[in-house]
C-alpha cells in the first residue's frame, strides 16, 4: 500500500480525525472506482467483446477505463476467455505482478465455472475462483458489452464500499 | 493584463522591507520555482486528459464522460489513485538506480522551466546561455529511461532503454542543428533575446524563408522522437515492449515518470513556439496568453500525430536521423549562415 | 579495433500474455540485440479439446461447439461442419439457406478482416484505424443480431438448412450497410495504405516464397499474396458459391504489405458477393430443416472444406453409423500452418518485424490450439 | 481430373497397394499399408498427373479398438483432392514422418504423438506443445482415457 493511506489510521488518533478519515475514505474510494486501468488479458471469444467494448460504439474510456499492457500498472484483470490448465499459472503470476489495491473480473460462462468446456474437456480450468480471488462474475457466452459494463459499475460500487481501515 | 507586473511588485514590496539582498534572491527564486511547479502539475493534468479527449474525437468517441462534467475530474482521479497504489519494487531490481530513475524523469523535465519566457518579463532566469542550458537539460530525460531499463532488470525494460537511448541520443543531434540555425540569425542564446528578435508576424522564424520552415520542420519531428511520441514511441512501444522501459514501475513511480512525459511534450512545445513563433510575442492578448496558445497548438500538432501514424521500426527510425534529418539540418544551418552573412534576407 | 568485442545471444519471452500475440501465443526469441536469430512458437494456451468435446456430443450439439473454434468467423465453423454432416447423410439444403448461408459467411468475412484490419494497425503503433475498424464492424454484428441474437457465437447455420429466416428489415439494413462500406474501406485506406510509414514497416518484410508457402500448407490471402490463385470459392466450389461473379485478388511478392492489399481487397469483393446473393435469393422458402435429437448419419467419413477468411478451413468427420454421436471430430484452421511457417518468416528480422508479420499472416489463437 | 478418372488413375497406379473405401458422395478415400506410407506419399508428390503438394490435414482416429491415420491432400496445382488413410493397432503403434515430403505434416504429427501416444519415425522435434508441460495423465484423445477431474457430459443431456 502506499505511504499515504497509512496517514489516515495515523490522525484519527486525535480529536476530530475521523472527520478527517472519513472524507479522505471517501476522496479516495471515488478516485479509485473513475480511475479502474484494466490489464489488455484476453485469451479467447471474451477478448474480441472486450475489445469491442473499448471500441467506438461503448467505449469504456467514459467510465476513466484504459487499459494497460504491463500488470504493475493495472487495478484490474478482466479475464476475458478460457483459462486453461495451461495458462492458469500464468494468470496467476499475473495477478501477483500486480500492486495492491487490484481486483478481478471474470468475464464469460468458462472463468465463471468452465462454460461450455465443463463437460468433456480435459484441458480447461473450471472456473479461474480456483487460481484467483474474483470480484465480479459476469455470465455469458460470451457477455454482452452491455453485461460487462454492468460487471464494471458493480465492481465500482464495491470499490466505493472500501473502508481505509481495511487496507492498512 | 500582464502578470509580470505582480510579480514585480511583490518583489519591490519583498525588498522594502529591509531584509538582505541575497534572502530577498532567495525567497523570489523558491516562490517562482513552486508558481512553475504548480503551474506545470496543474498544465500535465490538462494535457492527460486533453489528450484522451483529442484521441477520443479523431476516434469517434466520447473520452471521459461520468468522472464529473464530461469527466473534468478523470486525471485527478487517476493522480489520486496512483498515490494510494502499492508500490513495487521487484526483487531483482537494481535498487538505487530502479529508484532514482523517475526521480530524474521528473526533476530534469521541471529545470527546463528556468529559462523559458512565458510572457513579457516572465522569465525565472534570463541565461544568457539559455537556448543550451535547455537542450543540455533535455538530454536529462534519456539518463533517466536508461536508468529505469537497467534497474528494472527486466529485458523488455532494457530493450526499451537502450532503444530511447539510441534514439534520443541521434535526434538529439538534428535538432539542436536546426535550432543553431535559429541562433545564427537571432546572434545570442538567450531565449529573451531569440523572442525579441521576432516581434513582427513576419519576423517569426517559421515564416523567414527559406531555412525558418526547414528548421521548424526538422524540430518538430526531432521534438517527437525527444519525448518518445508515436512515430517514434519505440521505447514503450506497447505491442512490441509491453511497456517498455517503464514496464516493471508501479503506483507514484510510474505516475512521476507518466506526468514527466506530459511535462516534456509541453517543454518541446514551449520551446518550440519560443524558438519558431515568436513565443509570447502578439497583438491585443496580453503575452502570457500568446504564449500559452501557441504552445497548446504545437501540443494538439503532437497529439494529432500521435492519433493518426504507425510506429517506424528502431532501424528504420535510426537511418531517417542520420541519412536524412542530420544532413537536411547542416544544409540548412549553411543556408542560414550564408543568408544572415549575405543580410538579403536580414528584416 | 573490435576483436575484444563479443556480442552474447539472449533469449526473450514473447507471451502468452502479450499486448500483441493475438491471444496466447508464445514466442520464444533467440536474439542478437534487436536482430532474431531464431524463433520458436510455444501453443497450447488455449487449448480446450475441442475435439474431445465434440466426440461427446451429438451432431447437433457439436454446431455451438464448433461455434468456438474460430470465434472469429463462427459462421464459418458452423458451416463446415454442416457441410461435412450434410455430405455423410446426403442431405439437400434448400435454395434460399444456401443464399443466407452465404450472406452470412461473406458478411463474417467483412467482420473477421475488420478485427484484422484493426489489430494490424493496433500492432503496428496506430490506435485510431483499430477503433475505425470496431465502428463498422458493429454494424455488420447488427446484423447478425438481428438474425440470431447473438454477436459472436451465432449457432446459425445448421445441419440442413439455417436456424431460422432473416427479418424483414434485415435487408434493407444490409442493403445500407453496404452502400456505406466502400467508402469506409477507402477511409481505411487513406489512414493506413497511402501513408509511407506503414508501407516502410511491412515492405519486404516476411517474405513468403509460393512454394514454400504450398509446403507448408499456407492457405487463403496469405497464399494468394504469394502468387499463387487460390480460392476455394472458386477451385473447389462448395455450396453456391459457382453462381457468383467476384474477383481473386493475387500478388506476387508475398510480403507483409502484399497480404495487407489482398485482405483489403477481400473485403471490397466480399460487399460484392452479398450484394449479389440479396439480389439472387429467392424471396421465399423453407430454411430450416427439421432434424430429430437422435440424428445419425450413416457410417462413413469425410473431410470437407472451406475457404475462411484465415485460409483454408476444413474438419474431419467419422461416422460409425450406430450412434447418435461423432466417432471423430479433427478440426483444421488455416492459422495452425501459418503459425507453423512464421519462424521461417522472422529470422534475420527485427523483433518489431515479428509483431507485423504475425498481423499480417491473421494468426488467431482458437484456431491451433483448437 | 473429376472424381472418376481419378479413383481409375491411382487404382490403376498403385493396384494392389491401395483399396478404395466407400464414403458416398464425398472424396475419394482410400486406405493404404503402413509400411508403404512414406513412399505412397513420395509417389503422389512426384507424378506430374497428380501433383498432391498440399497437406490439408492430418488426424489419428481412435476407434476404440485401433488406431487409423487419416491424410488429407490437395493439389494446388492440378486442383484435385482425396484422401487416404491407414489402420494399425494400439501395440506399437508407430509411422513414419511425411515431414521430408509436406513440411506442413511436422505440427500434424507432434500433435498425433503428443494426444494419442502414436510414435512418429524421423521426426526431429518430438516435444510437448498443446498440453500443460507438467502434464502426466497420459494421452488424453485415447477413448479410453480418464482422469479424476474429468467429467463426462451426462446422457439425459443430449
Amino acid at each position: 500500500m502506499g505511504i499515504i493511506k497509512k496517514l489516515p489510521v495515523f490522525v484519527e488518533k486525535f480529536p476530530g480525525g475521523g472527520l478527517v478519515t472519513t472524507s479522505l475514505n471517501y476522496i479516495f474510494n471515488q478516485a479509485q472506482a473513475s480511475s479502474v486501468w484494466y490489464l489488455l488479458f484476453g485469451t479467447a471469444c471474451c477478448a474480441i467483446e472486450l475489445m469491442a467494448t473499448g471500441a467506438s460504439r461503448y467505449d469504456f474510456d467514459r467510465f476513466g477505463m484504459i487499459f494497460r499492457a504491463s500488470p504493475r500498472q493495472s487495478d484490474l484483470i478482466i479475464a476475458a476467455g478460457t483459462i486453461t490448465k495451461k495458462m492458469a499459472p500464468r494468470l496467476k503470476l499475473l495477478y501477483d505482478q500486480m500492486a495492491e489495491p487490484r481486483y478481478v473480473i471474470a468475464m464469460g460462462g468458462c472463468t465463471v465455472g468452465g462454460g461450455p468446456f465443463y463437460y468433456d474437456s480435459y484441458a480447461v480450468e473450471k472456473g479461474i475462483n480456483h487460481i484467483v480471488p474474483v470480484d465480479v462474475y459476469i455470465p455469458g457466452c460470451p457477455p454482452r458489452p452491455e453485461s460487462l459494463f454492468e460487471g464494471c459499475l458493480t465492481l465500482q460500487k464495491k470499490i466505493k464500499k472500501q473502508k481505509i481501515e481495511d487496507w492498512s | 493584463m500582464e502578470i509580470a507586473g505582480i510579480f514585480v511588485y511583490l518583489y519591490e514590496q519583498l525588498a522594502a522591507t529591509g531584509l538582505p539582498q541575497v534572502w530577498v534572491d532567495l525567497i523570489a527564486l523558491v516562490v517562482a520555482g513552486v508558481i512553475v511547479f504548480g503551474f506545470l502539475a496543474v498544465v500535465a493534468l490538462i494535457l492527460v486528459l486533453w489528450e484522451r479527449k483529442v484521441s477520443a474525437q479523431i476516434q469517434q468517441r466520447l473520452g471521459p464522460w461520468y468522472t464529473g462534467w464530461h469527466g473534468w475530474r478523470q486525471t485527478i482521479a487517476d493522480a489520486v489513485k496512483l498515490l494510494q497504489k502499492e508500490d513495487i519494487t521487484p526483487v531483482t531490481a537494481d535498487r538505487p538506480v530502479f529508484f532514482w530513475a523517475p526521480v530524474i524523469a521528473f526533476t530534469a523535465c521541471f529545470a527546463v522551466y528556468v529559462c523559458i519566457p512565458f510572457g513579457k518579463d516572465l522569465i525565472v532566469s534570463d541565461l544568457n546561455i539559455g537556448i543550451l542550458f535547455i537542450l543540455a537539460i533535455t538530454t536529462f530525460t534519456v539518463i533517466s529511461l536508461l536508468m529505469a531499463g537497467w534497474g528494472s532488470n527486466n529485458k523488455y525494460a532494457l530493450l526499451g532503454g537502450m532503444r530511447s537511448a539510441a534514439q534520443v541520443v541521434s535526434y538529439e543531434v538534428p535538432m539542436v542543428v536546426a535550432v543553431l540555425a535559429v541562433i545564427v540569425f537571432a546572434g545570442s542564446l538567450s531565449m529573451v533575446d531569440i523572442v525579441e528578435s521576432q516581434a513582427m508576424i513576419y519576423q517569426w522564424y517559421i515564416f523567414r524563408l527559406p531555412f525558418g520552415p526547414i528548421a521548424f520542420i526538422i524540430y518538430i519531428i526531432a521534438a517527437t522522437a525527444e519525448t518518445n511520441r508515436t512515430p517514434f514511441d519505440i521505447p514503450e512501444a506497447e505491442q512490441e515492449l509491453v511497456a517498455g522501459f517503464n514496464v516493471e514501475y508501479s503506483g507514484m513511480k510510474f505516475a512521476m515518470f507518466f506526468l514527466a512525459e506530459f511535462v516534456n511534450m509541453f517543454t518541446v512545445s514551449a520551446i518550440g513556439a519560443t524558438l519558431f513563433l515568436g513565443g509570447w510575442q502578439g497583438p491585443f492578448l496580453p503575452s502570457w496568453v500568446w504564449f500559452l496558445i501557441k504552445t497548446f497548438g504545437l501540443v494538439f500538432v503532437f497529439m494529432w500525430f500521435r492519433w493518426t501514424y504507425p510506429r517506424l521500426r528502431v532501424d528504420q527510425l535510426m537511418e531517417f536521423s542520420w541519412k536524412f534529418l542530420l544532413p537536411l539540418a547542416f544544409a540548412n544551418l549553411i543556408l542560414a549562415g550564408w543568408m544572415k552573412y549575405s543580410g538579403w534576407f536580414n528584416w | 579495433m573490435t576483436e575484444g568485442l563479443r556480442t552474447e545471444e539472449f533469449q526473450v519471452n514473447m507471451g502468452p500474455h502479450h499486448p500483441s500475440t493475438h491471444g496466447v501465443c508464445r514466442f520464444i526469441l533467440t536474439m542478437d540485440g534487436e536482430v532474431i536469430i531464431s524463433a520458436e512458437p510455444v501453443i497450447g494456451y488455449l487449448h480446450r479439446a475441442l475435439e474431445k468435446i465434440c466426440e461427446n456430443r451429438t451432431y447437433v450439439q457439436c454446431i455451438p461447439v464448433m461455434d468456438r473454434f474460430e470465434y472469429c468467423t463462427s459462421m464459418s465453423c458452423n458451416q463446415v461442419f454442416a457441410l461435412a454432416t450434410e455430405k455423410l447423410a446426403g442431405m439437400e439444403v434448400s435454395e434460399r439457406a444456401e443464399y443466407l448461408r452465404v450472406i452470412m459467411l461473406e458478411l463474417n468475412r467483412i467482420a473477421s478482416h475488420l478485427i484484422w484490419y484493426g489489430t494490424t494497425a493496433l500492432d503496428l503503433g496506430a490506435l485510431t484505424p483499430f477503433l475505425w475498424a470496431f465502428r463498422e464492424r458493429e454494424d455488420v454484428l447488427d446484423l447478425f443480431e438481428m438474425t440470431c441474437g447473438q454477436r459472436l457465437t451465432y449457432n446459425y447455420i445448421r445441419i440442413g438448412g439455417v436456424a431460422r429466416d432473416i427479418p424483414p428489415e434485415f435487408i434493407p439494413k444490409c442493403m445500407e450497410f453496404l452502400d456505406k462500406f466502400d467508402a469506409k474501406v477507402d477511409d481505411y485506406e487513406a489512414i493506413l495504405t497511402e501513408n509511407p510509414i506503414f508501407v516502410a514497416r511491412n515492405k519486404d518484410i516476411g517474405v513468403l516464397t509460393p512454394e514454400m508457402a504450398v509446403a507448408y500448407g499456407v492457405s487463403g490471402p496469405s497464399l494468394r499474396a504469394s502468387g499463387v490463385r487460390h480460392d476455394l470459392r472458386k477451385d473447389d466450389p462448395y455450396s453456391i458459391y459457382d453462381r457468383f461473379k467476384f474477383n481473386i485478388p493475387v500478388r506476387h511478392n508475398g510480403d507483409c504489405l502484399d497480404r495487407y492489399y489482398i485482405r483489403i481487397q477481400e473485403m471490397r469483393e466480399s460487399a460484392k458477393i452479398v450484394r449479389q446473393a440479396i439480389e439472387q435469393m429467392p424471396k421465399e422458402g423453407d430454411v430450416t430443416k427439421r432434424i430429430s435429437a437422435n440424428f445419425k448419419p450413416p457410417k462413413g467419413e469425410v473431410y470437407s472444406r472451406i475457404e475462411n477468411s484465415r485460409g483454408e478451413m476444413g474438419v474431419y468427420v467419422q461416422s460409425t453409423g450406430d450412434t447418435k454421436k461423432p466417432l471423430r471430430v479433427k478440426m483444421r484452421g488455416g492459422s495452425y500452418n501459418q503459425l507453423q511457417v512464421m519462424p521461417e518468416l522472422v529470422k534475420g528480422h527485427k523483433i518489431a518485424d515479428v509483431v507485423a508479420i504475425m498481423a499480417s499472416l491473421d494468426i488467431i489463437m482458437p484456431e491451433v490450439d483448437r | 481430373m473429376n472424381r472418376d478418372e481419378l479413383i481409375t488413375y491411382l487404382t490403376e497406379k498403385f493396384k494392389d497397394k491401395i483399396e478404395l473405401l466407400d464414403t458416398g458422395r464425398a472424396e475419394p478415400f482410400f486406405l493404404i499399408k503402413r509400411e508403404n506410407l512414406v513412399e505412397f506419399c513420395r509417389e503422389i508428390k512426384s507424378d506430374l498427373k497428380l501433383e498432391m503438394d498440399y497437406l490439408c490435414n492430418i488426424g489419428a482416429v481412435d476407434t476404440g479398438e485401433r488406431f487409423e491415420i487419416v491424410y488429407d491432400v490437395a493439389s494446388v496445382e492440378n486442383n484435385i483432392r482425396f484422401d487416404f488413410k491407414l489402420v494399425m493397432e494400439y501395440e506399437g503403434a508407430e509411422i513414419d514422418s511425411v515431414r521430408e515430403i509436406w513440411p506442413a505434416a511436422n505440427w500434424y504429427e507432434r500433435e498425433m504423438w503428443e494426444l494419442y501416444g502414436i510414435n512418429i519415425k524421423n521426426h526431429p522435434n518430438l516435444k510437448r506443445f498443446l498440453l500443460p508441460d507438467d502434464w502426466n495423465q497420459g494421452n488424453p484423445m485415447l477413448k479410453s482415457w480418464d482422469a479424476p477431474d474429468f467429467i463426462r457430459m451426462p446422457e439425459e443431456l443430449q
